[in-house]
């Protein structure tokens, strides 16, 4: 069986490898919305459908041993950072083979051994908690970095103000990257916050910060990776703004019928998938024909998946008592 | 009389303090174009306007401080804190800002404001948000809290809290959203009021929120003659009330979804305990939950809260032996 | 005796009157300094000598109507409010006469008939609250309008985001005020805040923003001035960063040795005190004589007064009970 | 053995620590430069250096946040809250994030973090800066809390607190910092581990904090026979200390420094009723302050807290007439 490392290693270097990730979390993200539908999981789910480029840029840009603090719209940066299915279906379902054992479910992912914190459930939690991170990092002179991923909405929460100025003051290599995808539940961004491009936040640390296309991977990479060389470098902290689109719903059955009239339509045009299709085939790295079949047999595998993960063992009662104190 | 959902009792009880009185304005988290991530204000945009219910950036310090200015300059603020962890990010305003303000205008500013938030476990949303952490509020002079157990409760308390002088939490029982009940519009509750929901001689059964229906429930199913006080307010909790039934029963038992370290039961039985000693049959105890997160697991999460079998357990063991029961967690020899 | 409401009246369109308040805040705060010293005071005191132009600036252009969130730092903005000598000492020696009943402190100063709210000693606290009170004011429909005031090291805090983020998106009739005075507590400002003008932190709300020159009551007037009248006329919040000095420790014994060399002494060259001094003499509405008299006054005046207050009922034991619940 | 002022002892631990363990980091406002609004950390940048003891800008919730991160990347970050009401814009952090880390972790990652926080009244600090607020931690599986009594107890709590793998909170009571007490750096004290300060026969009175001292004092000047548990832990509190001590004397008082709503006490009282009912001989009762914020002026203040006077007369009311005394407010009319 291939650890979430394997899983991971994968990626570097590998477009083709990335592709069929996105096109994993793509599927992946369809049958946990269906299982939810028929009532397989409980609580509740956060879809990333349209935003795996930004994932898969992440991962194939970041090293193994950089940080993620992430939160609970947590499948898609879980497998995109290496988790597999099983143990991220797993954990949503509940199963004792799922990746915190099945306490967690759906919204708190957790992977130390491909950097994936615990993803938090508390909007802006996870920006200072990436700033101290990488305050480790600096301290034990490692040249790791953290990442600290979060939606729009969470860019008007004390926390990302303190967090910023924070790294900003101690230049703290850390990477605020903030996934613009329009929405904050069902409010759309520009009736809770009075800027379009929220990057220019970072005028008030004297922070660098850039807002790339969160729908091209290479965009992503490109962007991602020149933070990532500051923040190595010690030139400290940078904010990035993905401009992303969540194609799903907010969380569980929400339709997302509060978007304007054709609104999805036009984001759908640059769906990451076709924009990373087009890329491949014009660089000869796959066919239409393999895309199809790569996508069916996607469906398949997570189908029997599916099937399979609903007959793992629940956790023991034990495991609701266990790893709270030492 | 009307039959309704608990969070429909909730839409009702706002609607008709914001049609009685102009000074209720009502914002929080998408509670206004959306109605709600509970749909608990349904309607409430569409009735009053863009003026009076808005949608908030996604800034509980700053939205719960603009409803404490709000309410210091003589409107009567009600916010929505989606889930009550979240106010672990603005609890500053609620104990520190808002408790003070009568005491420190000796009298000249009082902060009529009301917070409603979901709370509790049993629906599968894991560790950060399934708690109902009143313990937050505790300690605090100044506060009000409640939390109703049905929709007759969630309408009468609400509107209680939306016309009291002062800061009122009202917690919301996640779970019982989507459960229907009679509510007569007519009854009115007071803050700091315990509901007799059940009457009987032999035990004083005080419990809270959606524990106060498990426990009815294994009052039943024990056969046994009890005293059930739903104590609706939980700070300042009905003193009098629970020592009269107790008075009569001579036992006591508190049943909370709150852990056993920690509770708020322990204070109703240390209370009880030093006024009413000699009268005391048998030694009075808690059912609670196990010291741990909430887990996801629904079949952990099912025994998280004290479930309707281990309630009558205990009732059965405490009535026969007049002595302690342990916890399931003891018995099962999961941990000490 | 003369109300508070009174004190404040006589100080609109009265540069003399504005002068003489001035000078008794800083004869105030020095005989407080002197009677925490001898320990006739307790707790502590924050004294804000050296920022009279800002305070009185404040109580000139402000209606008695608008209201104020201040801070700890509140005798000074207290007395050019309209609160008495005899009420905020009183206060400070917690006595019953005080403002607050004697139960308050020098941290917590109120009085709703000048419109000041209870001054919190939380930093940035005041920040949504004002935001809230102008939201009443615009539900109300009434043309008051709100004023936070708060300082440099504030605008590090959560609420100070949340807050100015909110009042943008509705609009609010509020002014945000920050008291730049170079420190916060020991630390100088750019040891924790990575800019040095903090007014452009309203660009994250498409505020408008300004900075001020402090030591100047005029200064203070105009730019202030130009807020409310936005405000007023539904244009939303300003951001003012008025540029100050603490001439003082931050509190109680503190000797503000950490300052660098020379410095306070470059800023008194800009004593607020002295610039009104020129401005009202060549202008014809003072002579030094009288201000060397009005000085050795105040001085008696407010020494006599301590005395007095000194020999003030405590409270009650019963205050200790009272206005917490109705 | 060394004679030291209490925030010495606090210095003098965290030096130790810094010294024995190069993971150990030192953050807050004005900790570095400053050396401590309360000189609590004289000498530590100078000793160990800007990279590890920094002073931070005025955010709470940033830093304590980057604790939680630091922590979970193994170091062992020790920060400062000035005044405990801080937290109030921070507690997110400690209680939703930190606390939950093992448990969401499945025990791959864990956060040894120390808070030091200073607590409660008695130094004219006014309601915002004076309260101890014990129960903001209470009900949250995960964190511990504890409470040193004098120079010894803030000297080796704090070195346990730095050493325990679990976030760790230190509650110093301000009005101790600057008492003098011998401090002998071999005592190791446990997290979890009650102190019996003082032994005797007829009652057992549990205290933490300042009133540890106020309870010794009333027992002298009461001239009764008496058990003084300092708990010094608080979460998780050491339940067989106190069982044990009151199988001897069969009577228990709690002395508090929190409202007679609220407080920790109540838990003591419950658990130890629950445990052994049959085995006491008089009613526990706890002495607390008055459900009241803490008031500015002096003589106010001086009431605030259980005075030795009050509970020397609680204490000998107890042990003469069998029964609960009542709290002086109410002898003196001022409320119920
Ligand atoms: C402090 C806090 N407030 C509110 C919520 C409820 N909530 C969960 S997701 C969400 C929307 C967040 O939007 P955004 O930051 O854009 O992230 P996205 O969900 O779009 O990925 C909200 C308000 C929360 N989890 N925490
Ligand atoms: C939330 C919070 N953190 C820390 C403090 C302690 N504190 C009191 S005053 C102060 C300095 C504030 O500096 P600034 O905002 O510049 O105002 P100034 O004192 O200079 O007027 C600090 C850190 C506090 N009162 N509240
Ligand atoms: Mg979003
Ligand atoms: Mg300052």
């Amino acid at each position: 069986m291939t650890t979430s490392l394997e899983r991971r290693n994968s990626l570097y270097e590998n477009d083709l490898a990335c592709y069929e990730r996105m096109v994993e979390i793509r599927e992946f993200e369809k049958i946990t919305n269906a299982l939810f539908a028929e009532g397989s999981i409980r609580g509740t789910t956060h879809l990333a459908i349209g935003q795996e480029a930004l994932t898969l840029g992440i991962a194939s840009t970041l090293r193994a041993k950089d940080v993620v603090a992430a939160t609970y719209r947590s499948h898609a940066i879980g497998l995109a950072l290496g988790l597999s299915p099983e143990s991220v279906l797993a954990e949503i379902m509940g199963k004792a083979t799922g990746c915190c054992g099945g306490v967690g479910g759906s919204m708190h992912l957790c992977d130390t051994t491909v950097g994936l914190l615990p993803t938090s459930a508390i909007i802006g939690a996870g920006i200072p908690v990436a700033a101290g991170a990488a305050l480790a990092f600096q301290v034990q002179k490692t040249d790791q970095v953290a990442l600290a991923l979060f939606g729009d909405g969470a860019t008007n929460i004390g926390a990302f103000h303190e967090g910023l100025n924070l790294a900003a003051i101690w230049k703290l290599p850390v990477i605020f990257l903030c996934d613009n995808n329009v929405y904050g539940e069902y409010s759309r961004i520009d009736k809770t916050t009075p800027i379009e491009d929220l990057h220019i936040r970072a005028e008030s640390y004297a922070m660098p910060h850039m807002s790339l296309d969160g729908m091209d991977i290479h965009a992503v990479r490109k962007g991602l990776a020149e933070a990532i060389e500051r923040a190595r470098s010690g030139g400290g902290p940078t904010l990035i703004e993905a401009k992303t689109y969540r194609f799903s719903g907010h969380s569980r059955a929400d339709q997302g019928l509060y978007r304007p009239e054709g609104e999805l339509e036009e984001w759908q045009k640059r769906d990451p998938l076709l924009v990373t299709e087009k890329d491949l085939i014009s660089r000869n790295l796959i066919t239409q024909e393999k895309i199809d079949s790569l996508k069916e047999n996607m469906v398949a595998e997570l189908t029997a998946l599916a099937k399979k993960v609903a007959d793992h063992p629940e956790p023991e009662l034990s495991a609701m008592f266990s790893n709270i104190w030492t | 009389m009307a039959a309704m959902r608990f969070r429909q009792a909730v839409v009702a009880a706002l609607a008709d303090e914001m049609r009685s009185d102009s000074r209720v304005i009502f914002f929080g988290e998408d509670v206004a174009e959306a109605e709600g991530p509970f749909k608990t204000s349904e309607g409430i945009l569409e009735e009053f306007g863009p003026i009076r219910v808005r949608d908030t950036p996604i800034s509980e310090m700053g939205f719960t401080g603009a409803a404490v200015g709000a309410a210091m300059m003589g409107l009567r603020p009600v916010i929505e804190i989606m889930f009550i962890e979240f106010l672990g990010v603005a609890l500053d305003q609620v104990v520190t800002e808002a408790a003070k303000t009568r005491y420190l205008s000796q009298g000249s500013l009082s902060v009529p404001m009301t917070i409603r938030a979901s709370v509790g476990s049993g629906l599968g949303f894991g560790c950060q948000h399934s708690q109902t952490l009143e313990h937050w509020f505790a300690s605090t002079p100044g506060l009000k809290v409640v939390m109703p157990s049905n929709a007759q409760s969630a309408y009468s308390l609400l509107r209680a809290a939306i016309q009291d002088p002062d800061p009122v939490i009202v917690l919301e029982p996640r779970i019982l959203y989507a459960e229907r009940g009679e509510v007569d519009k007519n009854i009115v509750t007071h803050i700091g009021k315990a509901h007799l929901r059940v009457t009987g001689n032999d035990i004083t059964i005080v419990a809270l929120g959606q524990m106060v229906n498990v426990a009815e429930a294994a009052i039943k199913k024990s056969g046994t003659s009890a005293d059930l006080v739903d104590l609706q307010t939980i700070i300042p909790w009905d003193r009098e009330a629970v020592l009269n039934s107790v008075k009569k029963t001579g036992r006591l038992i508190v049943v909370e979804e709150a852990p056993l370290s920690g509770g708020w039961g322990s204070e109703i039985i240390a209370f009880v305990t030093s006024q009413l000693f000699s009268q005391l049959k048998s030694p009075p105890f808690r059912i609670t939950t196990p010291d741990v997160p909430v887990p996801f697991n629904g079949g952990l999460e099912g025994r998280y809260a004290p479930t309707i079998e281990d309630v009558t357990r205990q009732i059965l063991y405490a009535l026969e032996k007049n002595d302690v029961p342990q916890p399931w967690w003891v018995l099962e020899g999961l941990t000490r």
